[in-house]
């Protein structure tokens, strides 16, 4: 179950780019997006010259065989994620967009709309309560703050230890009766934490909460099963996965699908439309208004293809073996402090770290300089960074298609950057 | 010419002179659906008889706006399942629903579904099975709310 | 200023596609969603192939090459339109992701939110009216019923005449102090007609109303230009117009956006995060949550080169010519009735159609087996087809790449549709 | 090599030995701006003084959390503009954005700018240009709300 990662590499057309003069490219930022197997430009370079038309509304060939591939896509993305079938996968344009839908259900519950057969659980008032945790990207925090403002919920949120993983001691005080959802990421983006979902699941359900899954960082890097997380909803994004950006998935079971009043109004949600009034469809289709992502709906099915085709366990262990090296690694430079767990079996491939003395800013443009890729900044968790009193962090994350030359490229750069700005 | 194979003499009869047409009275429920995507429209009244412990169904009858495929399909449905028990009305909209979906790979069986074997190309057309259903479900819906309300 | 369409032609891969056993392709159902020349494909793959990184938050070349092809993207819708600048034109998925944000945007003003600077003109209650008319798209109408049920706002419209025209004589009536904002088609995706815009912008801005423009149907072909028409917000969708699916874009006057409560919450379109509270970016960014379609921005950037290069007049004026010979052709056929204006000076470049005793799914087959494609149904207007008594239609819809020989085409196989249904 | 041109030793001093860093007391008007994309932040204090009736910049006091670049600026500004009058630290204040937008085409004049002139190669990083203009942006905001309550 070794990837054959030289081969791999060739299926990535941009790695063989040439940056700052002449520097090969060591990409270190997939977290923030992957990069794309030609598998996937060519279904969409396919799609755009041979299949394209809308969706559902035509009836002649090229829609059908466009229908084809959006609904395709849609059944891969279920299979993938083991939900019961893909009446329960809704496409959106992003995670982002995936976490704010449900947030606005349950928004336009509490102003009275309903899903077709009641809404009541998604009803939100003053004395119900909303639990994140503060290791969560904005895309999982903000959406809940809003909601809360407009509902007069309360929102609460786990802590998180020095070491990086979530203060479960505090679930007993967090989940209560008056818990309406708890919303986590699967894998923290910063600190690559993969946290004990299931767990905090099985609590929730316990109280009668539902459980929302960030699961950004977790689908692209290793088999994710929703059914085994017991989650309700989960998201994901396609372009931290080999996928084309503009679209992601969130899946919702059907039950609650149903019970969710729409959120975006348009064409195809609709089942029946007068000037007063319209009746709407049933999921998915419900929340799917306008024209969707449909080539990037067929470039997603690609990029699933070629991550089932590779195998998502032989990515984690490549990444497992990645994440250890680059640890070790970066144990050894002086002043460099890694956030977040040691043990590779508990993290993604996602390590930030931050170095005595010299900026986040400034490490990743010497990095820049030497061709390696990195993110600087509070990486969409500012609460986070907070925690640990710092204002930014430099991160490295890693892929397929990383090899361990690259992780010493980085820690090569580092050491760079140090004798650049250590001088006095 | 792969027109023909779509649409078959018997649909095109079925088209132009449909049976059982129009509503009747008296009904044990009334339903009404539509096809999202084109505006189809079919009203359907079922009427069941309770013979020998088992409901029949004594009539369909229904009112439809559509295209020559869903008002030839109420029009076969209906030939094919008043008279039937609902069990087995029910049974043969399981069967035409498999045509449907079968996209073209099922060999139908004249035997059970008569007419309704001349729908087998619609399958191959994925924008039109939605109109060969409109009719079938809606009978569906509006018996499973006439038992509902024998009850 | 005539187009050398066998040129243009060429520039389309998808045009030299057999469809249905050998059948040349008659595209004919642009109005759905148009084809894409191979410039736009092109930068497509080489944003993948190339530049593939994520935005803004990226401190290494890929994430500049890429930062600069969005935002370039921007500046070049903004030039497009006539924006005052960039800051005025928000990214969507669609148009029809852009209309529900306005209507979110008042919803949660409504419910106390602002965007910084007050919001006072977005907030609604009972008695406030919306204005639309009963032309419009579903995506025009949706958006504004759910947010007068959840605002207790009332939802009015313009009727339409018998000859596919607004009732303007209903203007007076119509607006009022009590309206908050008009909604409408620039131009109906099923008539054809051109709205008059200014003259009902004029009126509306009299009231104290907002003006919403759906330019869905407008900006792909013809010069449009948002002061002319004084429009305070007006939508458009990239796969109408030679672009990518995946996004769209919509404008709206720099000082609204201000205003204007955030809608989607999430990394990008935030100032600073803390777990209790959040601020927000200026415009455009306080509307762009989450990773945003990068690529797609790359491609309809292409597209718009792609149709300022062939020149919008002559788009334009090549579409009134075929509409002008299609009007003459389809009055030849007996028992087909055109809906809409009957003056190719009036009219867009979709026609829709009904005919005796064919149903339109029914004609759309025949013509589909002969490689013409259009569309049949209620092309997401129902309303409009009650209006007229009709529970669907046929809609053949022009472009840049359509000949005169394909308008032949049509109303040959329509008369084929004749002859196979006419039989008794 | 580019960092060179990037980082300019004028540029390393000011980061390492900032000029006027340390928030003082009294002033006029106090800001706190942050760069949403990395997190840097700035809170920055501002006394002007009205000599001959025009106002002057007695005193930029801040306190910066954030690269080598912001840093470094906010240093080169106080430098720069403190006993300015305000149009005259305005002027530069538009003189030094002119530069950041300049995608490293313009000619910074030294006798205008001063260190300031060392950030010239920052223009060609459009990611770090908010950096490099955080202290400033900072200054103008906090040099208009003090003119306003001066009012
Ligand atoms: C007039 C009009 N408005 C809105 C839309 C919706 O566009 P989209 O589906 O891209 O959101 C369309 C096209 O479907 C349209 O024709
Ligand atoms: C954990 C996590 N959640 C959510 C997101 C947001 O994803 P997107 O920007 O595609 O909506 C990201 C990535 O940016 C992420 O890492």
């Amino acid at each position: 179950m070794t990837l054959d990662v030289a081969r791999i590499r060739k299926d990535f057309p941009i790695l063989d780019r040439q940056v700052r003069d002449g520097q090969p490219l060591v990409y270190l930022d997939s977290a923030n997006t992957s990069q794309k197997p030609r598998q996937v430009i060519e279904r969409l370079d396919d799609f755009y010259e041979r299949h394209n038309a809308n969706i559902h509304r035509a009836s002649h060939q090229l829609g059908e065989e466009a229908t084809a591939a959006y609904e395709g896509a849609r059944i891969k993305a279920a299979g993938f994620i083991g939900a019961r079938d893909e009446t329960e996968v809704v496409f959106t344009k992003n995670i982002s967009e995936g976490i704010n839908l449900v947030a606005y259900a349950m928004g336009n519950a509490t102003a009275g709309q309903s899903g077709g057969s009641g809404s009541g659980r998604f009803r939100l008032g003053p004395g119900d309560e909303i639990v994140i945790t503060e290791m969560e990207h904005h895309s999982n925090i903000v959406p809940w703050q809003l909601l809360c403002e407009r509902t007069g919920a309360t929102l609460r949120w786990f802590g998180v230890t020095d070491d990086g993983q979530l203060d479960l001691a505090q679930a007993g005080d967090l989940i209560t009766e008056r818990t309406k959802l708890v919303a986590l990421a699967h894998q923290s983006n910063v600190l690559g934490t993969i946290n004990p979902v299931r767990e905090i699941a099985d609590r929730a359900h316990a109280a009668g909460a539902l459980v929302l899954v960030d699961a950004a960082q977790s689908v692209p890097h290793m088999p994710v099963d929703v059914q085994g997380l017991g989650a309700d909803f989960l998201g994901f994004t396609s372009h931290k996965m080999c996928g084309p950006t503009g679209i992601g998935v969130l899946w919702g079971r059907r039950e609650l699908l149903e019970e969710m009043p729409p959120f975006l109004g348009g064409g195809e949600m609709i089942e029946s439309v007068w000037m007063d009034h319209s009746t709407f469809a049933p999921p998915p289709h419900k929340f799917e208004a306008g024209t969707m992502p449909i080539a990037e709906a067929a470039g997603l099915d690609a990029a699933i293809d070629y991550l089932t085709d590779v195998g998502l366990d032989a990515v984690r262990a490549h990444e497992r073996d990645l994440i250890g090296y680059a640890l070790d690694a970066l144990g050894t430079v002086p002043g460099l402090r890694v956030l977040g767990p040691a043990d590779p079996a508990t993290r993604g491939a996602a390590i930030s770290f931050t170095l005595e003395d010299v900026h986040p800013h400034d490490i990743s443009q010497v990095l820049d300089e030497h061709g390696v890729a990195v993110r600087a900044g509070h990486h969409c968790a500012w609460p986070l960074h907070r925690r640990y009193g710092i204002q930014a962090s430099t991160r490295a994350s890693f892929y397929l298609y990383n090899t361990r030359a690259e992780v010493d490229a980085l820690v090569d750069g580092i050491g760079q950057a140090q004798r650049f700005f250590g001088g006095d | 010419m792969r027109l023909e194979s779509l649409y078959q003499e018997v649909i095109l009869d079925h088209y132009r002179h449909p049976h059982h047409k129009g509503l009747r009275e008296p009904y044990d429920a009334e339903v009404h659906h539509v096809n999202p995507l084109c505006g189809d429209e079919v009203t359907l009244r079922v009427t069941l008889k309770d013979a020998t412990g088992e409901p029949v169904v004594a009539d369909v009858s229904y009112d439809a706006l559509g295209c020559s495929i869903s008002q030839a399909s109420a029009s076969v449905m209906s030939e094919l399942i008043i008279g039937k028990t609902v069990p087995e009305a029910m049974g043969l909209a399981e069967e035409f629903l498999r045509l449907m979906q079968s996209k073209g790979q099922l060999e139908p069986d004249e035997e059970i579904l008569g007419d309704g074997v001349a729908f087998a190309g619609v399958a191959k057309y994925p924008a039109r099975i939605k109109c060969a259903l409109l009719g079938w479900m809606a009978w569906k819906d509006a018996t499973a709310q006439a038992l509902e309300e024998q009850k």
